[in-house]
């Protein structure tokens, strides 16, 4: 738990004091505090948004109440009760779904607390303002960005877990750029699996099994995420195929650049969590005074009634080509971390 | 002698008490010290209320995982079944355009005939529980996702959301209590009469006005709780008001009687003339029956049914029985028991996340303090069993 | 007889919550001897036994013991083995999934190769001269065979000295006979032996001395020949005992239970019970003699429904057909079954004396399915009272009853739904004298208010002096029928061990 | 009568045989069935190498499981323990820079560690085994987040990943083979005269040589198969060389009857004088350690530890103990029918992936026929036991 500063009103010792260091730094800032509900900070994607909004925090001078839900739509209602319960300033969420997030805002909204959604939709007026991470829309890049790999042949999809929507969205987004070449007979899905709990274990043995089945006739492999893509790329390893089917990841974790430049993964996908903290923060900040929202709003979107003001998400696609600057020049990773075995 | 005898049992009677308490004792410590460390809030009324809330789906399950655990078996497949029913719950309404009652009676009504199901294969074709529920845990995974297409199906019944979302209005609190309390000390205090009646002794008033004191105490400070927020949540009356239909059942029925019998010692039910296979398979109709209210409650609680809810509830469910100091191995358990021990659960849960740590570390501290927690329940049994 | 002490109590106390079952026991046991303990159920006998043997660690009980002049003070059974002491439990204490040579050779603490362990179990049973496969799964063995494993399993040991907690209880004359003799030869080898039983008789034919226990007290402690049979008795239960069975008066009614061509088998195709047929009339009490293995629980078992396997046979109740697959129709119709197992099949061990005496008669105890709690506690209170269980009220646990007070539940559990037919396999199983002559009485009037009466029983004399006729079995037939009058002690061994047909 | 009693004593063996048979029938069932749906595939020998290398991790778990199932207990750490001991093999290669052996081993040992911890509570403590090892499961995933952060560790060290990903040189795995074999039929041959001279009788020499055939002709065909693909998998070596060895512990050593007799009657195990308590801890020191063998064999399959790694295996291991025959209540099982079961399990997995059908509709199909071929074992075994 090194790399996360411990929240400031963390009630331990240490963390009081550093607090009171804080306010006595800022005076300005006294008594901000953001509950930050994510869905889940055991997948590097939302873990490195924890870290950019803790970071972005101290810039701020803002204190946070971190909380996450471990994917678990229940937990996370409970959650935000409970930050409701303690009383801070302003929410910000990442819901573990859409629609089962509504009756927790709606009691945050009771109680005077400003709302901030990010990362997936809440469907509720509920918000004060909300930062969108279309998983259809990310769907839709990741196979426009295969297709420049591969434009024929059989294409072998391996999902995540149902348990939450975000599969299902990422397919509807993939299948719609693939349709046309689907339907003129030039690609064939030839295999789609769901994967349980996203194990990369699973992914690997589907990709055996598609392997097996097919002959070894795959020429795109669809992966919703990167772990699964490492288990699929060990089992193209297997039979001397890693590097020659491109795979298509999503999640820029580590491994998954370092298998880029290695050839043996043709892409990935990285959410700017620096500029996903600032916009958040910055959201949450104005709302808690009640400022204008204005210059961070891109524009609104319609949910339940409401007109809400919405900020972007960048997402930027990483293949062989860009990675250098997308990774090292911006900072986020050493050259030496990802050229670790090239 | 008579009177020796029946002055022991008061006492045998009292360790039981100390029994259940010694649970109580650790909840109260948990409290306690989540109280310290979150600056007041654990114990605030507020967060009473949703604590309360929090824990009434599981509590729903965990409170039918006691009877099943009781005839010596258990249900894996709670957790899947429960999100099914959820979401058959929520497309009855949402897409059926079915009555919100309809909705509730047909989630229960396809939960019993799960727990027939089950109850079918294991109580006559002789599968091992684990296996069978094993398999449905799949099977309604499976039907699970097949109901909500891998989306969430969203629910606006106002109605119906009361259910897990409402708070019975406060004069009606009090008065559900005053009645609960009033009908119980009134059969108690037949129950006793007669009892003395037999055993020719007069069991000591003090102790048993103290003990009605202590009943009334209780309930008036959870009411009182209770109603200086928004009132008892719905959600909680219906666990409540289950634990106690269940508690009955258990307790002063026939069928009762044959499930600790079952569960206790299978072959000697059988030679008592007892039919295992239906007392068996009734215990998971009513198992089936809970997970279908639960499922209800949850897809009210969240207005909307998804496709990842209730997830591995069946483990909480069956901890929060273990926890109630309900054995595995069958023929002993008490319902109210596990109510506490889903409350444990839930005080754990509700108390990590109102801590600004890591959730890697709550996960850790949350183990550990299950741990020891049980451990101290166990202990303090130990030192009273000599 | 004035040998060293080898085992020396001193103010042994224990109490079980509160409640004290031995009030500071002091004896002496001398080595080489075989130091009968008798007196009613509950008095503490095996409590006390267990002290010895380490099942109650020290700390767990008051007063101290030496062995061979050193204190003992054993933390567990291990130790108590270590320092020689072995007990053969009242409640066998088996692992019922595991061969009869595994068992016996269990925790012995002896490093032997299979063939070795196999081997020497079977020069074990060669001794006690019963015929057992030692690579039989001890669940399928009755529980006569059960005992003589937990007995050759103490054999094969080397302790000085052996604690017997009522071994012959589900053994017959002849095969008691065997295990006397084998106690004797140990005895001659220097081996003390303590000795539970409640078969007076054979205390007092095998013992050196005798000590009596009353209530957790120690009331004597005398030589074996000091005593005669009444004495005893009335220094056990603290009275005279007017005749050990109630006299048959009646004249047998109508005929109750009648079977035809009864017979069973077990899964290998072997025919534990062969075309059995047998009546019993109302007021008769009918008794089934054997040796062990002869099929008499297994024709029983037969009749209750109870008996797994290809069964065929026809059970008339009352002239008219019965069908009865199950227990629970046997019951419905009129039968009941007292089991010669208690623990496996009698009792719940985790529910109190109620819970456990009205199972078999939950539904008139009930009233559209709810509990008639004053009902069911009148009735269990009125059997408690009329059979003398035990207990520390109803609310008891079984666990916590000794066994013959365990017995008398599985008797009263029966005796509530009132039946026709009331069968119990082994009825005194561990039963003291005076209770089993309470026991007798009782079966006495039941048959008189009608009831017919089957008992299996391993006891001779018992059968004898209970029964208005007697049917002997060997190999599931029955190769003998006599009646009071006739049978005497040499006629049913005669048939019990008759070859051929 | 000796004769009689030796013969039926025989038969009883036999139909021990015919048990194991049944849930072989069934998964050969299983197999064929897939065997025609997929057109081939399925028992394809590339497939069949493929079935068995996705097996050996919830394999080696599942033979763990079996002896605590056996001692009467159950372990449900083992998914969270396997995934973090993984990640503390790929941090110790990684981060550290430790030899593969050293990694190995690190994992290995803090595994029996972790069994020390479960045990201690279980056995000393007398936590129920349900809420030690539930808590422990959450205490090392909380652990498992921490190692990884959160993210993949990458494993690169070619020694290391030979463990998941190759296959023993075909020559050598005929050389195993038939030394295994030769070496069983000679202890067997000793065993069998040393029993026959004990009772007396002669053990028909025609039986036994048709079941060494029978195991030579599984074996062989095994090998064939696996070396006219690439050879046994290494991992598979692995699974099936501590199978052999905790064969051999529970049938052949005093451990290993403590284990069956704690497990089958604790009271009766205490009468023995048997110290239940180290029994206990030390079937939870073996579960640790395969734990420890299972993460090693997972990340080198993966070639990187991830924080979802080996996540509800716990479940998957038990269950192929259960399909196995294995009793939850303890006291009997075998670790060769923990191995089948495991293949069962694979197999549906394995199967349904070839069908490439909606993983819904797998989820209910593998439910479905779970069930099933567990009742049809059920039911053989009955029907053979009248
Ligand atoms: N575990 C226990 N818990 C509570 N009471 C017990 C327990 N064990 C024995 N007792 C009580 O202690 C007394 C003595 O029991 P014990 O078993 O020593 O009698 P016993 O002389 O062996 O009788 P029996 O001839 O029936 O075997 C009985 O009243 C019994 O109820
Ligand atoms: N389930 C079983 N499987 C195999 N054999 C059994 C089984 N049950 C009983 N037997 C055998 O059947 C035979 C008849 O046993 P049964 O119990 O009827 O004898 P019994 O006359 O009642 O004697 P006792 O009860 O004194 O042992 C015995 O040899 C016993 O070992
Ligand atoms: O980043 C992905 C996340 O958004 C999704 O919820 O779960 C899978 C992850 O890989
Ligand atoms: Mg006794
Ligand atoms: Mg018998």
């Amino acid at each position: 738990a090194q790399n996360e500063a411990p929240g400031t009103n963390e009630p331990s010792g240490a963390a009081v004091q550093q607090e009171q260091e804080e306010q006595e730094a800022l005076p300005e800032e006294e008594g901000i505090t953001v509950g930050v509900a994510q869905c889940t900070t055991q997948e590097e994607r939302w873990r490195n948004d924890a870290n950019a909004l803790q970071k972005k925090a101290d810039e701020l001078g803002l204190s946070l109440q971190m909380v996450d839900a471990a994917n678990d739509t229940a937990t996370q209602a409970t959650q935000i009760e409970n930050l409701v319960s303690s009383g801070v300033d302003v929410i910000l969420v990442s819901p573990t779904d859409s629609d089962a997030i509504t009756p927790a805002l709606a009691q945050a909204k009771a109680a005077g607390i400003p709302v901030v959604v990010w990362g997936r939709q809440a469907n509720t007026a509920d918000q004060d303002f909300f930062i969108i991470n279309d998983f259809v829309e990310t769907g839709k890049k990741m196979a426009q960005t295969a297709l420049e790999a591969c434009s024929a042949g059989n294409v072998v999809l391996i999902g995540g877990d149902k348990s939450s929507t975000v599969p299902t969205e990422m397919t509807e987004g993939m299948m719609s750029v693939l349709q046309p070449r689907l339907d003129d007979g030039s690609m064939k899905l030839v295999f789609e699996q769901y994967i349980t709990n996203w194990m990369p274990d699973g992914a690997m043995s589907a990709m055996e099994n598609a392997l097996t089945q097919l002959g070894n006739g795959v020429d795109l492999v669809l992966c919703h995420n990167d772990g699964m893509a490492g288990g699929a790329i060990q089992a193209l390893e297997g039979q001397g195929l890693a590097g020659t089917v491109p795979v298509v990841g999503m999640d820029a974790e580590i491994a998954a650049l370092q298998r880029i430049v290695e050839g043996k993964q043709y892409s990935t996908v990285i959410f700017d969590h620096e500029g996903t903290a600032d916009i958040c923060l910055r959201a949450a900040q104005a709302l808690a005074k009640g400022e204008p929202l204005d210059s961070l709003a891109v524009k609104k979107t319609a949910i339940e009634g409401a007109e809400i003001p919405t900020g972007e998400i960048p997402t930027i696609m990483i293949t062989n080509e860009n990675i250098m600057e997308v990774c090292v020049d911006s900072g986020i990773h050493t050259k030496e971390e990802i050229y670790l075995n090239a | 002698m008579e009177s020796r005898e029946t002055g022991l049992c008061g006492r045998l009677k009292l360790k039981k008490y100390v029994r259940s308490y010694a649970m109580i004792l650790a909840l109260a410590s948990i409290w306690i010290i989540f109280q310290a460390v979150t600056q007041g809030t654990f114990l605030s009324i507020r967060n009473i209320s949703n604590l309360f809330r929090q824990m009434s789906v599981v509590g729903v399950l965990a409170i039918g995982m006691t009877v099943c655990l009781i005839a010596g078996n258990f249900d894996l497949s709670v957790g899947s079944v429960t999100g099914f029913l959820g979401a058959v719950a929520a497309w009855s309404i949402s897409g059926l355009s079915q009555s919100p009652m309809a909705a509730v009676l047909l989630a229960v009504v396809i939960g019993c005939l799960i727990g027939c199901w089950n109850g079918f294969w294991i109580a006559y074709a002789g599968v091992p529980a684990f296996i069978a529920t094993l398999g449905s845990s799949l099977i309604f995974k499976g039907g699970l996702y097949i109901v909500t297409q891998g989306t969430t199906i969203p629910v606006r019944d106002p109605f119906f959301l009361t259910l897990g979302q409402k708070y019975l209005p406060p004069a009606l609190g009090y008065l559900l209590a005053g009645g609960t309390l009033i009908a119980f000390v009134f059969f108690d205090v037949r129950h006793q009469s007669s009892l003395s009646r037999v055993l020719g002794e007069q069991v000591s008033y003090f102790k048993r006005f103290g003990r009605y004191a202590g009943y009334l105490l209780v309930g008036a400070a959870f009411v009182v709780v209770m109603n200086s927020y928004e009132g008892i949540p719905i959600a909680v009356f219906v666990l409540l008001g289950l634990s106690g239909a269940l508690t009955f059942v258990l307790a002063k029925t026939r069928f009762g009687r044959k499930v600790y019998a079952v569960g206790g010692n299978p072959r000697a039910a059988r030679m008592s003339g007892i039919n295992n296979a239906a007392v068996c398979m009734t215990t998971f109709i009513i198992m089936g029956g809970l997970a279908g209210m639960a499922g209800v409650l949850q897809t009210a609680r969240l207005a909307a049914a998804t496709p990842g809810a209730a997830m591995g509830m069946e483990l909480d469910a069956v901890a929060s029985s273990v926890i109630g100091g309900v054995s595995l191995a069958g023929g002993s358990g008490k319902v109210i028991n596990s109510v506490i021990g889903a409350l444990v659960m839930a005080s754990l849960t509700n108390g990590m996340s109102l801590l600004n740590v890591n959730s890697d570390v709550q996960y850790i501290v949350k183990g550990l303090i299950l741990i020891v927690a049980v451990w101290f329940d166990v202990r303090m049994r130990r030192a009273q069993n000599g | 007889m004035s040998a060293e002490v080898i085992l020396k109590l001193c103010g042994i106390k224990k109490e079980f919550s509160g409640v004290r079952v031995l009030h500071g026991i002091d004896l002496a046991v001398r080595s080489g001897e075989i130091h009968a303990l008798v007196g009613e159920n509950g008095a503490g006998k095996s409590t006390l036994m267990k002290i010895l043997s380490g099942v109650y660690p020290a700390g767990e009980y008051g007063g101290e013991f030496f062995l061979k002049g050193a204190k003992a003070r054993f933390h567990g059974i291990k130790a108590a083995q270590r320092a020689g002491i072995e007990i053969i439990a009242q409640e066998l204490e088996l692992v019922l999934q595991m061969r009869v040579y595994e068992n016996v050779f269990l925790g012995s603490g002896q490093k032997l190769p299979e063939s070795e362990m196999i081997d020497r179990t079977m020069k074990v049973f060669r001794r006690l001269g019963i015929p057992l496969d030692p690579l039989a799964p001890v669940g399928g063995l009755g529980v006569g065979q059960r005992q003589m494993v937990a007995i050759a399993k103490a054999l094969v040991k080397e302790a000085d000295v052996l604690i017997f907690d009522e071994p012959t209880a589900a053994l017959s004359e002849a095969e008691s006979q065997k295990l006397f003799f084998i106690l004797r030869e140990l005895r001659e080898k220097g081996i003390t032996i303590l000795y539970i039983s409640h078969r007076l008789g054979e205390v007092l034919a095998l013992s050196d001395t005798i000590t009596v226990l009353r209530d957790g007290r120690l009331v004597e402690t005398r030589l074996a020949d000091r005593f005669d049979e009444g004495g005893l008795i009335a220094c056990m239960i603290g009275r005279e005992l007017c005749g050990r069975f109630p006299p048959a008066l009646c004249e047998p009614g109508e005929e109750v239970l009648s079977v035809r061509g009864m017979s069973a088998q077990d899964s290998a195709g072997r025919r534990l019970v062969d075309g059995v047929s047998l009546s019993v009339r109302a007021g008769e009490i009918v008794g089934i003699a054997g040796l062990m293995g002869a099929g008499r629980t297994e024709l029983v078992r037969c009749i209750f429904g109870a008996q797994p396997g290809r069964i065929s046979g026809e059970i008339m109740l009352c002239g008219r057909p019965a069908a009865v697959s199950s227990p629970r129709e046997a019951i419905r119709s009129g039968i009941g079954l007292v089991s010669e197992d208690r623990k496996l099949e009698g009792l719940v061990g985790m529910l109190d004396v109620m819970q456990n005496i009205t199972m078999a008669g939950l539904g008139p105890l009930s009233l559209h399915g709810v509990m008639l709690d004053g009902e069911a506690r009148r009735q269990a209170g009125y059997y408690v009272e009329k059979l003398g269980i035990r207990c520390t009220g109803l609310y008891q646990r079984v666990e916590g009853l000794s066994g013959g007070n365990q017995q008398k539940v599985c008797i009263a559990k029966f005796l509530l739904p009132k039946p026709r037919v009331l069968i119990l396999d082994e009825p005194t199983r561990g039963v003291d004298v005076g209770a089993k002559y309470e026991i007798y009485e009782l079966l006495r009037r039941l048959a008189l208010e009608g009831v017919a009466v089957l008992i299996v029983s391993s006891d001779l004399p018992e059968v004898l002096g209970l029964s208005d006729r007697i049917l002997v079995m060997k190999d599931g037939r029955i190769t003998g029928e006599l009646s009071r009058q006739e049978a005497t002690q040499e006629r049913v061994m005669y048939y019990a061990t008759m070859e051929g047909n």
